[in-house]
C-alpha cells in the first residue's frame, strides 16, 4: 500500500461539559449546528475538501452516536478501503488498559495507526469549532517554511484575546512567543487549535511527552511548549474567514445567528467548499399559506404554517399556525404546537411544545439563552422564564406545582 | 421468497419530451429533489429488494450521473446492488437494435435475468409516483401460486380521455379476465394497470424465450391476452396514492398535488419507507428579510428574497428580490432575477430568467423552459 | 429506517491467552487460519451468507489490528449506509467509563445499538470458532418453535464431550438439562456458543443479570441458566457439518491441517458458501522448476521453490530451493532459505529463517508443535527442538549461547 | 497538480478478437487473476489517479461485471472514483453513431473533458501490461511545460514485422520530431509509443474541439503530425518492463513472460505499486497428493490432482488425476478431466476438456478454445 502525504487525528474526545444538557448523552462533536450539520461535519469536510482522505477520530466519551453517525464515513466520501475515516477508541493492550489521559495521551496511543500509514505529516484538528478551511494551503505552507509545527492562527478582537492561547509572531510568520490565556496579551493572533506536524517530530514530543510525569498530556499545555522551549521550527499560518469556538450555550447560538442575513457572516451557500453531512432522506420542507418566515433557515422535512424570525430550524420540525419563533435555534424533529411562543431559545431535538407554551423572553443580547433538553414533552400553557436549562424534572416540578 | 427488480427507465420518455430531450423519464427530476426512479428505487429497498437492474437505452448519462454508486439507496453492493443494463450488453442484442418496448428490452436482458437466483421478479416503470410496500404484493402472489400478479387502483375513468393506460378487469377472486390496452368505453370506475407487477421467475424466462423464438414485441398484446384464460394472472388492489405521469399537464399537476398535506403524507412520511435520492449536500433553506413565501415546498439549497406562491423549488433556485413566482415549478439551480414575474411556468436545470422578464403559461399548458435555458 | 429482523452480536473480546504468542498483539478473532483467512472471516461471512447484514462486533483486547481489518466492512459486503459491520468498543458515559466485565456485560452495554436496529431476534456468536452455518435456518427454526433462546448444538465424542457444554434434550428438541463441562456428560450434545435470542427476553435477562451482583456476567454461566431456571423457551438446534473450537495451538494447527486430503474434512472449494476476507493484491503463486508440492495448499503471492508436503502456506511465503516444510503452517509473508527443514510447527508472519536452520521434529500426532513469534529473524544453521515457543528472547539466548 | 485518467476499453479489440467476442479488450483475462483494465486501474490509483472515465463502445457487460462498484481499487466515490463512459451519453453522439479511433472516442466524451476540474489528463489503452509510476510523466510534463508527453520505450525492431505500433522520433531535448504510424524501414532500435500519454486539459479540449469542427478523425495523423513543429510535444522515456499484446501470439507470449522471475518482479513486486483486480474470495489453492507442479503460475482456487508444467492456471481451474497441462494458458474455471494431455493451448472461460482428450498447439499458434467451450 502507498504512504499518505498527510493524514488527520481529530480530537473528538471532549464532553464539553458547557453546553449542559445538549452534551448529557452525546459527544461535543455530535452537537446539531446550522440546520442540518453536526460540529464535527465542519473538519470532515474540510479534510476531504482539502484532499486528505485519512482521519483518526479519537473519542472515548458517549461514542455511540458518533460512531453511529460517522458510520463507514460515505457522506464524506470517506469510505475507503485504504485510508478513510476510523474511530480510534481507547483499548486494552496485552498487559495494560488505558483511557486517554488528555489530548496529546489520546494521539500518543494511536501512534501505530500513525505508523501504518506512514505520513510525512500529521494534522491535528479538535471536533468543537465551525469553519471552512483549506488544510492543503496550510501544508503547503508547512513545506515551504520546512516547518516542525505550524499553527493556524486568526485574529481576533483586542478585549478577547485573552481568553485564547496567543502567538507573538516575527516578519516571516515564525512563533517568537507563546501566552496561554493572558491577561495582557502581546498580540492578536490567537491560536485555532490547527496544528501540522512532521511526522517524526510529533512522534519524538509525544514519546518525551508520555515519560514526562509533570505533564498534563495536553496538546496545547505540554507538547506545543516542549518544542517551542526546544526550539524547533514553529510558524503560525494566517487563516481569514469565519471560525468560531463553539463551546458554550451562548457562542453556539451566536454561530447559528451568523448564518443569517443577506449576507451572513458565515456563508453556507458557497459551493467551492461544501459541507457535507449524514442525510436522512426527509422531503422539502413546506411552507403553509399564512406561514411568515423572515431572515431565517429552514431545513427538509420541516412543515412551517406558522411564523419563524432570525431563526435556525433543523430537519423535521413542524410549527403550527398561530406559533411564533424569534432569534432562537430549533433543532431536529421537534414539534411546535399551536400559539407557541418562543424567543432567544435553544431546543434540543424531538421535543414536544405544548400548544399556548411560551418559552423564553424577547432580548437584546445572547446572554440569558433559555435551553431546552431533547426528547422532553412540555405541556401546554406552560410558561419558561429566559436563562434556565429545562429538562424533564424542571418540567414535572413546575407543572406538578401548578396543579 | 427472494426477489429481484426490474425497473424499465425509457419506456415513457416520449410522453413528456419537453423535459427526456437530455435524459430518460427515469431521471426526470420531480418534487424538489427527487428523480422519478427515486420512487421506484426506494420502493424496491424499502421491501427489501436489493438487487435491482435498471434497463437503459439511450440518454442514460444523467441516469448514472444521478445513481452513481448507488451508496444514496445503500445499493453499493458487491453481490446485488443496482446495476445499469445498458443496450448492447447481451447475446442477444447483438445486432444494436434498441428497444421499444417492455418485451424488447426483457428479451435484451434475458442472460441477466437467466443469471439470477432469486425466485421472483418485481417489474417496474419509471413514470409511477407512490409509496408501496411491494412486499404486500409478493407475499400474495406466492400465497395464491401465481405466474403473474399485476398492481392495479380503482380510478375514474373519463370516455374518450384515455392516454396509454391499460384497463385490467379481473372476476371475484381476483383472476385477470381482460386486459383493455386501448379503450373508449363509457365513464366509470376501473381498475388501471399501474405496471407495477410482479413475475414468477422461472415463467418469466419462459414467456421471453418463447417470445424470442416466436419473434413477439408486447408483453400485453403477445402474451398476456393471449394466454389469460390458461395461465395463473392476478391482480393486486392497491389503494394508495399513485400518480402516473403521461404528459406535461399531468407533471405539472401531480407535482402540485405535493401541496397537498394528505398526498405528502402518502407519499413521505411512511414509517420506515422513506424516499431516498441522491444527496447534494446543500445548505438549508435561506430566506431573507424580504422573503414572503405560501404554500410551498421549497428544497434545500434555496436563496429567496422574492415571492413565492403555490410553487415547488429544487435544490439551489435562487429567486432575488421583489420577484413573483406563482404556480410554477423551478429545477435544479434556477435564477430568477430581480422583478421577475412568473405564472404556470416549468424550469428545468440551470434556467436563468433575467431581471424584469414576466413570464405565463396556464395550467393546462405549462411553458417549460429547457435545461440551461436563457431568457 | 426498517427496523431489522435480525441483527448479530459478535463477541470478538478475548485475549485467547492459550494461543499464547500469536495473541502478544493481537485479538484471537485476528488470528490468521488456513492461507488466507482471519478467524473472524467465519462468522462474519456466515452472517452474510445468512443474509444478516448488521453485525455489532464487541472488543476491547487489542482492538487495533482487527479494526482495521474489518475496516468499513467492504470485503464481507458489510459495507452498508444502515446496518453493516461495526466496532464496538468500551466508552465513557456521562458518569462513569467501564471496561467490559464479561460476555454478557458486552452486550448489555450495547443494549442501545441493538435498540436502535429494533430487531426482532438476536443473534450471539463468538470469535474462535471455524465453521460455515446458515444461520438463517437456525433462525427459522427459532421463529417456528416461537423460542425464546435457541442454542446451536453439534455432536461430540462420548470422551471429549466432558470439555463443552452439554445439553440435553426432548425428542422436540427442547432442552430438559444443561452441564457445564461435566465430569459425567448425560449427552453428547455440545454448545456451539451459537445462540438466537427474542430480542425482549434478550434485554429482560440481561438487565436482570447486570443487577445480579453474585453473576459473573457471563453468557453461558450466567444468562442462559438464568433462562433456563425461570422456564422460558428453550430449544436447541442441531448442527451437522464442520465446526472446531481453536482456543489452543494444537487445535489450530489441527484445524489447519483439516483442510488438506482429497476429501478435506473442511472444505474451502464449495462455492454455495464463500468465506470472504481481506484482500492484500498478492500476484498468482508461482511454483518453481523443482519444487515439490503435495497434499497442502498455497496461497497468493507465494513463492515456492523448495518442497511442501501436508501444510499451509499464507499469502506471500517464499520458500527456497532444497528447503522441506513437512505438516506445518506457515503465515503470511515468511521467507524460508535455502536447506531450511520444518516439521510440526506453526510460524507467525514475517519471519524470516536463516538457511540450514531446523525447527521441529518429524512425528505422529499433534501434541508438541513449536510455535515461532512474528516478524522474528531466526539465524542460519539453527537447531529449535519440537515443542517450543520461540520469541526474540528465545534466538538471542540460544545463538547467544553458541558463539 | 490534479490530474484525471482517460483509458479506451475497446480500441484493439479485433487483435485478439479470439478473446473478445463477448468482451472488451479491457477485460481480457490476463495473468491468472487479472484483466487487461486492471494494469492501466491499478497505474492510475498508485500514481494518486482517482478519477478515472473508462470509454467503452460495446461488449462492456463482462467489463461492468469486473469494475462492479470499484470498491477493490478504492474508485467507489461520491466525487470521482471510476466512471463507464458507454456510447450514446453526450451531445456529440446524438446520431448514435459508435466511434472508430481514440479521437472518435474523445470526441464523444467532450463534455464530459469539459465537465472535469483537473488540469491534466491522462490518456491509456487497455493493451498495455506495465507497472509505471505516472506521477513521474506528470511532473516532467509539469516541469518542461508540455502540451502532450508521450511515454516511449526504446525496443528493437525487425524490418517489416511491424504490426500497428507508432514509432516516435524525437530530438536530444526530448522534442518530437516525427511520429511514424506506418513504418517499414530498417532494422534496430527505435522509441516506440507506449499509448500511454499527458495532455494538458485545456489543450485537449482545444484539439478535440479544432476536431469536431475540422472533421478531424485520428489523433496522429490529423493532429499531432500536422502540429508537430508548433506545439510542445514531448516524450517521456520509460524504461521497466513493457508488454503490449496485438495478437493472440503476443497474448500467448507475453503470458509465459511471467513465468520469468525478473518480469514478475518488476510487474507485481514493485512497492507501493501492487496491482489490484476483482475480488473473487476463492480460497487458496489446493495440491494433492498426485499433483506435481513445476515453472508455474497458480492462482487462487485451483484443485490440481495431476501435472502442470510451464502453464499459467486462473483461479477455480481444476486438473483432475494423470492430467498432463504443459506450455497452457486455462482462464477461471476451465476443468480439465482424468488422462487429458495439452500443449500450448488457451482455453477461455469455463471449459471443459473431457477425460482423455489430447490437444495440441503451437508456440506460434496457440490453438484457443472459446468461452464455455465442451471439448
Amino acid at each position: 500500500m502507498r504512504n499518505k502525504e498527510c493524514i488527520a487525528m481529530l480530537l473528538a474526545g471532549g464532553q464539553g461539559s458547557r453546553l449542559y444538557l445538549l452534551t448529557q448523552q452525546i459527544a461535543k462533536p455530535a452537537v446539531s449546528f446550522g440546520g442540518k450539520y453536526k460540529i464535527i461535519d465542519f473538519p470532515l469536510s474540510n479534510c476531504i475538501n482539502s484532499g486528505i482522505d485519512t482521519v483518526g477520530v479519537m473519542t472515548q466519551y458517549q461514542p455511540l452516536m458518533l460512531n453511529e453517525y460517522i458510520g463507514n464515513g460515505q457522506p464524506w466520501d470517506l469510505d475507503r478501503t485504504y485510508g478513510g475515516v476510523m474511530i480510534l477508541q481507547p483499548y486494552q493492550a496485552s498487559k495494560k488498559a488505558d483511557w486517554y489521559k488528555g489530548t496529546a495521551n489520546a494521539i500518543y496511543q494511536n501512534l501505530n495507526f500513525i505508523d501504518k500509514y506512514d505520513p510525512e505529516y500529521v494534522l491535528v484538528l479538535s471536533g468543537d469549532h465551525i469553519y471552512k478551511m483549506d488544510y492543503r494551503a496550510m501544508l503547503d505552507f508547512h513545506i515551504k517554511n520546512n516547518s516542525d509545527c505550524t499553527i493556524a492562527v486568526i485574529k481576533v478582537p483586542q478585549e478577547e484575546a485573552s481568553r485564547f492561547g496567543i502567538l507573538s509572531l516575527r516578519p516571516d510568520m515564525s512563533i517568537s512567543e507563546f501566552q496561554e490565556k493572558p491577561k495582557n496579551p502581546k498580540s492578536t493572533m490567537a491560536s485555532m487549535g490547527v496544528y501540522i506536524f512532521s511526522k517524526e517530530k510529533l512522534k519524538k514530543y509525544l514519546i518525551m511527552d508520555e515519560e514526562n510525569e509533570n505533564s498534563s498530556k495536553d496538546f496545547g499545555k505540554d507538547v506545543i511548549p516542549a518544542m517551542f522551549n526546544s526550539g524547533e521550527r514553529m510558524f503560525a499560518y494566517k487563516f481569514e474567514g469565519y471560525w468560531k469556538d463553539v463551546g458554550t450555550i451562548e457562542s453556539l447560538w451566536e454561530a447559528n445567528m451568523d448564518l443569517l442575513g443577506d449576507k451572513p457572516e458565515f456563508n453556507l451557500h458557497d459551493s467551492r467548499s461544501r459541507i457535507s453531512s449524514r442525510n436522512y432522506a426527509d422531503p422539502p420542507h413546506y411552507v403553509g399559506f399564512d406561514a411568515v418566515i423572515q431572515n431565517s433557515i429552514i431545513t427538509e422535512g420541516c412543515e412551517i404554517k406558522g411564523t419563524v424570525i432570525n431563526s435556525v430550524i433543523s430537519e423535521g420540525v413542524f410549527v403550527d399556525s398561530g406559533a411564533v419563533i424569534k432569534d432562537s435555534v430549533i433543532m431536529r424533529n421537534c414539534i411546535i404546537n399551536k400559539n407557541v411562543v418562543i424567543n432567544y431559545s435553544i431546543i434540543d431535538s424531538n421535543t414536544v411544545v405544548g400548544s399556548n407554551t411560551i418559552i423564553g423572553e424577547e432580548k437584546e443580547s445572547s446572554s440569558g439563552i433559555t435551553l431546552i433538553e431533547n426528547h422532553l414533552i412540555i405541556p401546554s400553557n406552560m410558561k419558561i422564564p429566559s436563562d434556565v436549562m429545562v429538562d424533564s424534572k424542571y418540567i414535572s416540578k413546575n407543572t406538578g406545582a401548578k396543579e | 421468497m427472494s426477489t429481484a427488480g426490474i425497473i424499465f427507465s425509457n419506456i415513457h420518455d416520449e410522453n413528456i419530451s419537453e423535459l427526456t430531450r437530455m435524459r430518460t423519464m427515469a431521471s426526470v427530476p420531480f418534487g424538489c429533489r427527487y428523480r422519478f426512479i427515486d420512487f421506484a428505487l426506494s420502493n424496491m429497498v424499502n421491501s427489501e429488494i436489493y438487487n435491482v437492474g435498471v434497463i437503459t437505452h439511450y440518454n442514460y448519462q444523467s441516469l448514472m450521473d444521478h445513481i452513481g454508486t448507488g451508496k444514496d439507496w445503500d445499493l453499493s453492493r458487491r453481490s446485488g446492488g443496482i446495476k445499469i443494463l445498458p443496450p448492447f450488453i447481451t447475446a442477444y442484442a447483438g445486432e444494436h437494435k434498441l428497444y421499444t418496448t417492455r418485451l424488447e428490452a426483457l428479451k435484451g436482458i434475458y442472460t441477466y435475468l437467466q443469471s439470477l437466483t432469486d425466485d421472483y421478479v418485481v417489474l417496474c416503470d419509471c413514470d409511477v409516483v407512490c409509496n408501496i410496500d411491494l412486499r404486500d404484493i409478493i407475499e400474495y402472489h406466492i400465497e395464491i401460486k401465481s405466474n403473474l400478479t399485476i398492481a392495479v387502483k380503482q380510478v375514474y375513468i373519463v370516455k374518450n380521455t384515455m392516454d396509454d393506460t391499460e384497463i385490467i378487469e379481473s372476476d371475484e377472486n381476483g383472476r385477470i379476465t381482460d386486459i383493455l390496452t386501448a379503450p373508449f368505453f363509457e365513464s366509470g370506475y376501473k381498475d388501471i394497470n399501474l405496471n407495477i407487477c410482479v413475475f414468477t421467475r422461472s415463467y418469466l424466462l419462459k414467456v421471453i424465450s418463447d417470445s424470442i423464438v416466436h419473434n413477439h414485441s408486447h408483453l400485453s398484446f403477445d402474451i398476456l391476452q393471449k394466454n389469460i384464460k390458461k395461465e395463473r394472472y392476478r391482480v393486486y388492489k392497491y389503494k394508495g396514492y399513485f400518480a402516473r405521469i403521461s404528459s406535461i399537464k399531468d407533471y405539472f399537476r401531480h407535482s402540485m398535488d405535493l401541496l397537498n398535506s394528505e398526498v405528502r403524507t402518502e407519499l413521505f412520511r411512511v414509517k420506515n419507507r422513506p424516499i431516498y435520492t441522491k444527496v447534494r449536500n446543500s445548505p438549508p433553506a435561506q430566506y431573507t428579510q424580504t422573503a414572503k413565501v405560501s404554500n410551498s415546498l421549497i428544497a434545500d439549497g434555496c436563496i429567496i428574497e422574492g415571492i413565492v406562491e403555490n410553487s415547488i423549488l429544487f435544490r439551489g433556485v435562487k429567486v432575488n428580490k421583489n420577484a413573483y413566482i406563482k404556480n410554477s415549478i423551478l429545477m435544479q439551480d434556477t435564477l430568477c432575477g430581480d422583478n421577475v414575474d412568473l405564472n404556470c411556468i416549468i424550469t428545468d436545470k440551470n434556467v436563468v430568467i433575467r431581471d424584469g422578464r414576466i413570464l405565463s403559461g396556464h395550467e393546462t399548458l405549462p411553458f417549460v423552459i429547457g435545461k440551461n435555458g436563457i431568457v
